[in-house]
């Protein structure tokens, strides 16, 4: 279980990390950090490498140069899952449950990433066994709970309604015990009442001792959620900050929420 | 056609209703019907019931292969149904572990059956290690043309290696020792004890002293023993599937086919089960390939093991339905029984045979026997379809 | 696909006749024959009414070669049962597809029918090698038209015969004829890999001794011989010996022809076919050279194809037997071991281990685009 | 191993290089057929072998037809009139079979959106029937009480049996390279290979129709929406697919002469293999798959023995596929650019 004091000690630390796809610099030398215990949003205008920075730091792509820690330890090299073993877990923008087993089941492969348990465990059903499997339940059920599906447990994730997947999503990626847990646009495609609840949610999941990385595309939850603010554009950090500090810095107004309104409108 | 579409989906979905009825039962009933059911299939070569049984073909014999392509569907299903990966050169490791059971017991040493058996299974499975470790990071329909190849490989390398009988194969492989008396041929089968079976006129049983099987007497002229050790075997085997596939193992299989790359985010090794998967199902077809090299036959030859086999491997666990254990037992079963059953069709069996194919993968694409959650989201739609409908003819109205 | 078709040979260290006099009365516990008539003569054997049973190809890729079987046996019997009327005898058909697969289970099949006292086949030698243990356990005496594996009378089975000369004969005869006769110094040998085809050119290369240059293999199905095709031609041979059957063998010869190769061609009875002439086109495949152990059938033999004539001996000796008064597995055994006479297919006799004593090999000539299938020449 | 067998002599090397060439045009044509429905539906046409055997009988019958039964041996260019017609009935009868197959093995199952296994399973079922079907032409004409009339076509009583071409093409040598006589037979299979090749990549990549394709090969939905009928572009893949098997069977007729009803298997897996190792769903990626996988063949048969030709084309196929995990050309028909 994450430590639940609020320590200021970096978890992750984003350094100096350069991404090029072909002649294209998707990430610019682009370096910050989360703290324990907090919530970080990531934010920028479509484009400016919030997903190119979140894939570097999930192993899903390798930084061309500068690294990645978690907890002091190098991300550079790692299968994916290792890094999810060393705490990172995250979830998807465009949402990736595995459909066609139960909301249960889903939650439970999360909980399964630290499991111990092997082919003849299984097979012989040795006391480990079964010890993990209780618990991994025990979690599991404690999760769905947390996120407020509970109910749907036995239903195939396919069957559950587009809300209940983001908070599926949710509750798979902490059960895999995560030191920092990374959600990329868990409001997109939500309507303002559903985004109120989500917030309350990011909060809870906070309040249980996680670190959050958020990355939004929606200012309003992004200003009201988080307690420090890193503004990407053009692959590069233009900002960093809190909230109040963000929503008054010039070149955030410039880049950013300017043509955010404009698109709004 | 259409009215036949209708009614063959009355059927499915009644099917289907029997299986709920099934599952719905408390959990005593239902281990009582599982034993009586076992019982019933032990017996089925001695109980020879009238139009299941087949006529110009030794009955017991065609249960045995009934009973080893159910083995083989099993153990692929692991592979396809399970892990997702599509293995077309199944028959490859059907025929390493016959291979190896022929060599150990007969054509370099002479070990006992039940020694040489174990090392069988070791050897597929390391076989498959070997196989799958450089391949399966080759992702989707290249996995299947990779196993094609490999199936052919292992066909051509024991067709042109004189260590293992090159064209000519092994014969005469040594079978499992008798349990019981030591036989004596030509007269004396040995055995623990002799059984009649049945005979029937019209639905009138009697029985029929005069073809008595040898229980657990292993010769040439009766393939009824030779049955209820795969049967053993396969029962072992589903109990096994059972307990990995309701552990962290089967979910972090499933969870690979699901979306591999969120399945890995979650913290799943995927390549690892995906190794496990492959190599869990070679140790189960070299399992059925050793038994079937020992068998009443007791020959094998390259030309045993065609590629055309891996396709109707694949065709037993797709036809039953892909990812359920008795809807791969029910594709084996069928694809080694009908065109045993139906013999009269002579000429026009694979015809026959192949239209059949067709169609039931048009009638039921979720297979035979699907698995549980094929069923349910199909049930959902199914629902959805209706509101839309019910929506539709709302609106007209309106 | 073809299967391996034709089996074996052999010298068999046999169990001996001790062993034949207890294989007798499995053949489906006889009990039920209650009449018990005369001991010799025709009249009532307690055979008949009974079966005789067929087991190979009928039906898949060889089945042709199974039908010509089937046609031989019937013809035996109807002549037989025309002649008798108080003594029947049917024939019950087991398809096996050629494959040894199927075999043991139909082989099972037969040994349980009670009605069934003898077995023509199995047809090809695979078959015969998984079913052989299961009709010798049983006691079911059995007479193969066809299998010419070497190995099969090798296995000690007491109760199996073959009325066609196996491939170390026809090998031997081969490689004689390629030297002495076509005078070639350089054979390059190639084959099928299949069972029956690399059994025979094994047994041509042997004999050949340093008059083989080279050799290679190609597999059943294949159309592109153009490697096999440089590599005859770089090795400057001056006869090429094929063994295997007569679609690769025509397309070897077709393209053999066409890449300027212009010595002699020879096969076995495994291309001993007209289709061979059709898939090698009448001017490659003339001149080319296939050997059998069977001569041409007698001009008013009324059944046709391959083997034909050979089932039609084998279902005589079982009839001969019947009429000889033998009324069991055990007696049919005896009667078949010490059967002498001159069938369509040549003189028949057995040794010991149930090949066929005398056999001649006989070199058929491709002319003028046909296969002349009436004036072949014994080799030697 | 002998390696002084292909690379001893030029002769020798150019012999196995251009007698494998001359066979990797058919798979190439043959690919065509695995790869364009695999570039716009991803599925593996199992029973595109079939379309490709029936298209080998269609060759004999108009031979048949043209000729009569007469065995006769031919040059080039005296059977060419009958060889023309004998490409048109194959191209016709192929697309045909392409067409059915669509119709009746995969258009209920794309209906249903069905998972791909079971489109595959639906597949070799199809193509289970349609190789007896086939084999028992005999019966049927004996059920119609066609049998005299067509006895020369369905062979009563050996319809399972080789079945071959009356008129044999005989090659003329027409020049030589480094002392390999390239004959009229090989150059014509070679070039009419490359101008199939050619005219179908202009089709996809040039026309109203290929555009389509490619569109539906991208993104069905999003081509739906811009309003391509991908039924019917899905249909004309099978067509061209068809149309270029009858093709690839008229070249292999002329050229071994005889075929069976299970003759399209082998050529199928091999096919279907050259596909892979292009880049399935490529068009360029079939030749470039097709005219390496026969020189291999050959390369293979020369240094190993015949009899390891194919573990040589397998082993290559997992070596590119580890170094290029998607064909040497990559995937995607709807890449192709434009």
């Amino acid at each position: 279980m994450p430590d639940t004091t609020p320590a200021k000690k970096a978890l992750l630390e984003v350094d100096d990390v350069t991404i090029k796809f072909g002649g294209l610099t998707a990430m610019d030398s682009v370096s910050f950090q989360i703290r324990e215990g907090e919530i970080l949003g990531l934010i920028g205008p479509n484009g400016a490498g919030k997903t190119t920075c979140f894939n570097v730091m999930t192993g899903v792509y390798q930084a061309t140069s500068g690294e990645v820690r978690l907890d002091g330890v190098s991300l550079a090299g790692r299968r994916r899952h290792k890094i999810t073993q060393l705490g990172l877990a995250r979830t998807f923008q465009n949402i990736r449950l595995f459909k066609s087993m139960t909301v249960l089941e889903n939650v439970m492969v999360g909980a399964d990433a630290h499991s111990k348990v092997g082919f003849f465990d299984a097979l012989f059903r040795l006391p480990r066994h079964r010890r993990t499997e209780e618990e991994a339940l025990a979690k599991a059920k404690g999760l769905l709970d947390l996120v407020g599906i509970k109910a749907r447990h036995d239903e195939l994730a396919a069957n559950l309604s587009y809300g209940e997947q983001r908070r599926l999503e949710i509750a798979r990626a902490m059960a895999t015990g995560p030191k920092l847990l990374c959600l990329d646009e868990p409001a997109a495609g939500f309507n303002p009442a559903e985004k109120v609840q989500l917030m309350q949610l990011i909060k809870k999941v906070r309040d249980q001792g996680y670190t959050v990385l958020l990355i939004e595309h929606d200012m309003k939850l992004v200003m009201g959620v988080t307690d420090r603010i890193v503004v990407l554009e053009f692959g590069k950090k233009i900002a960093e900050g809190t909230p109040a500090e963000i929503r008054d810095n010039p070149a955030v107004i410039a880049a950013y929420l300017g043509v955010d309104e404009e698109d709004a409108s | 056609m259409s009215a036949m579409s209708t009614t063959l989906s009355g059927i499915g979905r009644r099917w289907d209703g029997v299986v709920d009825r099934y599952n719905a039962l408390p959990k005593p009933a239902r281990l009582g019907l599982v034993i009586l059911f076992a019982a019933f299939v032990y017996l089925l070569p001695l109980l020879r019931p009238p139009i299941l049984t087949t006529n110009n073909i030794d009955f017991g014999g065609v249960m045995f292969s009934v009973a080893a392509f159910a083995l083989v569907a099993v153990g692929l299903n692991i592979v396809i149904g399970y892990a997702g990966l599509l293995d077309l050169g199944y028959v490859g490791f059907y025929a390493v572990g016959a291979y190896t059971t022929g060599v150990l017991t007969t054509y370099h040493w002479h070990w006992p059956f039940f020694l040489a058996l174990p090392l069988a299974i070791a050897v597929t499975m390391v076989t498959g290690v070997i196989l799958g470790a450089p391949t399966l990071r080759v992702r989707g329909d290249y996995l299947a043309i990779v196993t094609l190849g490999f199936g052919e490989i292992i066909r051509i390398t024991v067709k042109n290696v004189e260590w293992v009988g090159a064209s000519a194969g092994i014969k005469d492989i040594s079978h499992p020792n008798t349990i019981g008396a030591a036989p004596n041929p030509p007269f004396d089968r040995g055995g623990m004890f002799d059984v009649p079976r049945l005979q029937w006129d019209g639905i009138i049983p009697s029985l029929d002293r005069d073809h008595p099987t040898a229980v657990l007497a292993f010769g040439a002229v009766d393939a009824i023993p030779y049955y209820w050790v795969i049967l053993t075997a396969l029962i072992l085997v589903l109990v096994g599937d059972r307990l990995v596939k309701s552990s962290r193992v089967g979910r972090a299989w499933e969870a690979t086919r699901e979306d591999e790359d969120a399945a890995e985010l979650m913290g799943v090794p995927t390549f690892k089960y995906k190794l496990m998967a492959f190599a869990l199902g070679a140790a189960i077809g070299g399992l059925s390939g050793a038994f079937y090299a020992s068998g009443q036959g007791g020959y094998i030859s390259p030309d045993s093991f065609p590629l055309l086999l891996s396709m109707l491997f694949v065709a037993a666990v797709i036809v039953g339905g892909s990812g359920n254990r008795w809807g791969a037992i029910v594709g084996g079963a069928l694809v080694a029984y009908l065109p045993e059953r139906f013999r009269e069709f002579a000429d026009y069996r694979l015809l026959f045979f192949g239209l059949a194919l067709s169609v039931l993968a048009i009638w039921r694409p979720e297979g035979l026997l699907p698995p549980r959650r094929s069923r349910r989201a199909k049930a959902v739609e199914a629902e959805i379809e209706a509101l839309e409908e019910g929506a539709l003819e709302g609106s007209t109205h309106a | 696909m073809i299967r391996s078709k034709k089996t074996m040979r052999g010298f068999a260290a046999l169990a001996g006749m001790a062993v034949l006099s207890l294989t007798a009365a499995c053949g489906g516990g006889d009990d039920t024959g209650s009449d018990d008539s005369g001991d010799s003569g025709s009249a009532a054997s307690e055979l008949c009414g009974k079966n005789l049973a067929f087991l190979g190809a009928l039906t898949g890729d060889a089945g042709a070669l199974g039908q010509n079987m089937v046609g031989g046996i019937k013809l035996a019997l109807q002549e037989h049962n025309d002649e008798n009327a108080d003594c029947q005898i049917e024939l019950k058909e087991f398809d096996s597809q050629g494959s040894p697969d199927k075999a043991p289970a139909l082989a099972t099949q037969i040994i349980n029918d009670d009605t069934i006292f003898g077995l023509i086949g199995p047809g090809f030698s695979g078959e015969s090698l998984a079913t052989g243990k299961t009709f010798f356990e049983a006691g079911l005496p059995s007479i193969s038209p066809s299998a010419t594996n070497v190995t099969i009378t090798q296995q000690g089975w007491t109760t199996w015969h073959r009325v066609i000369g196996n491939d170390d004969a026809q090998g031997t005869a081969d490689a004689k004829y390629l030297t002495d006769t076509a005078g070639a110094t350089k054979v390059f040998v190639v084959d099928d890999g299949q069972d029956y085809s690399k059994g025979l050119a094994g047994t041509v290369k042997e004999a050949l001794g340093s008059a083989m240059i080279d050799e290679d293999q190609i597999s059943v199905g294949d159309t592109n011989m153009s490697a096999v095709v440089q590599a005859v031609k770089s090795s400057g041979a001056d006869a090429v010996f094929y063994g295997g059957y007569y679609t690769e063998a025509g397309l070897l010869a077709k393209q053999l022809r066409q890449g300027g190769f212009t010595g002699t061609f020879m096969s076995g009875d495994g291309s001993q076919d007209p289709n061979f002439v059709k898939v090698a086109g009448a001017q490659a495949a003339n001149d080319a050279v296939l050997s059998a152990p069977a001569g041409p059938a007698p001009a008013d033999f009324a059944a046709s194809g391959l083997y034909a004539t050979q089932a039609y001996d084998a279902t005589n000796i079982f009839l001969a037997a019947i009429e000889d008064g033998a009324s069991d597995g055990e007696s049919i055994n005896e009667f078949i071991g010490s059967y002498s006479g001159d069938g369509v297919s040549g003189p028949i006799s057995f040794d010991e281990n149930g090949d066929i004593e005398e056999s001649k090999i006989y070199a058929y000539f491709v002319k003028d685009g046909t296969m002349d299938v009436d004036n072949p020449e014994v080799i030697e | 191993m002998d390696f002084g067998a292909l690379f001893g002599s030029l002769d020798n090397f150019l012999s196995f290089t251009m007698g494998g060439l001359v066979f990797g045009a058919v798979y190439a044509l043959i690919a065509l057929g695995y790869t364009m429905v695999y570039g716009v539906l991803q599925l593996i046409n199992f029973a595109h072998s079939e379309v490709f055997m029936y298209g080998t009988f269609a060759v004999a019958w108009m031979f048949i037809f043209l000729h009569g039964t007469e065995s006769v041996t031919w040059s080039l260019g005296k059977a060419a009139p009958i060889l023309v017609a004998a490409l048109v009935g194959a191209m016709l009868l192929s697309a045909a079979i392409a067409l059915l197959l669509e119709r009746f093995a995969y258009r209920p199952l794309i209906r249903k959106g069905a998972p791909k296994l079971i489109a595959l399973i639906s597949a070799i079922g199809a193509s289970f029937a349609l190789a007896e079907a086939m084999g028992l032409r005999d019966r049927f004409a004996d059920k119609l009480g066609l049998s005299d009339n067509l006895e020369n076509y369905v062979a009563p009583g050996k319809a399972r049996d080789v079945f071959s071409n009356p008129v044999t093409i005989q090659p003329k040598g027409l020049f030589e390279v480094g002392g390999y006589t390239v004959s009229d037979v090989d150059l014509v299979i070679l070039a009419a290979c490359f101008i199939m090749m050619i005219a179908l990549d202009t089709f996809v990549r040039r026309t109203r129709f290929g555009r389509g394709i490619r569109a539906v090969a991208q993104d069905p939905e999003t081509a739906a929406l811009m309003g391509v009928n991908s039924g019917r572009v899905v249909q004309v893949t099978f067509l061209i697919g068809g149309l270029m098997a009858g093709a690839a069977a008229t070249l292999y007729m002329m050229k071994i002469g005889s075929t069976r009803q299970n003759a399209g298997f082998i050529l199928g897996v091999k096919a279907f293999t050259a596909a892979v190792m292009g880049g399935i769903g490529n068009l360029r990626g079939a030749l470039v798959g097709g005219l390496l996988l026969g020189v291999m063949e050959n390369w293979g048969s020369a240094v190993f023995g015949s009899e390891w030709k194919d573990v040589v084309a397998f082993v290559l196929l997992v070596l590119i596929l580890l170094v290029r995990p998607s064909g040497i050309l990559g995937e995607s028909l709807g890449k192709a650019r434009a």
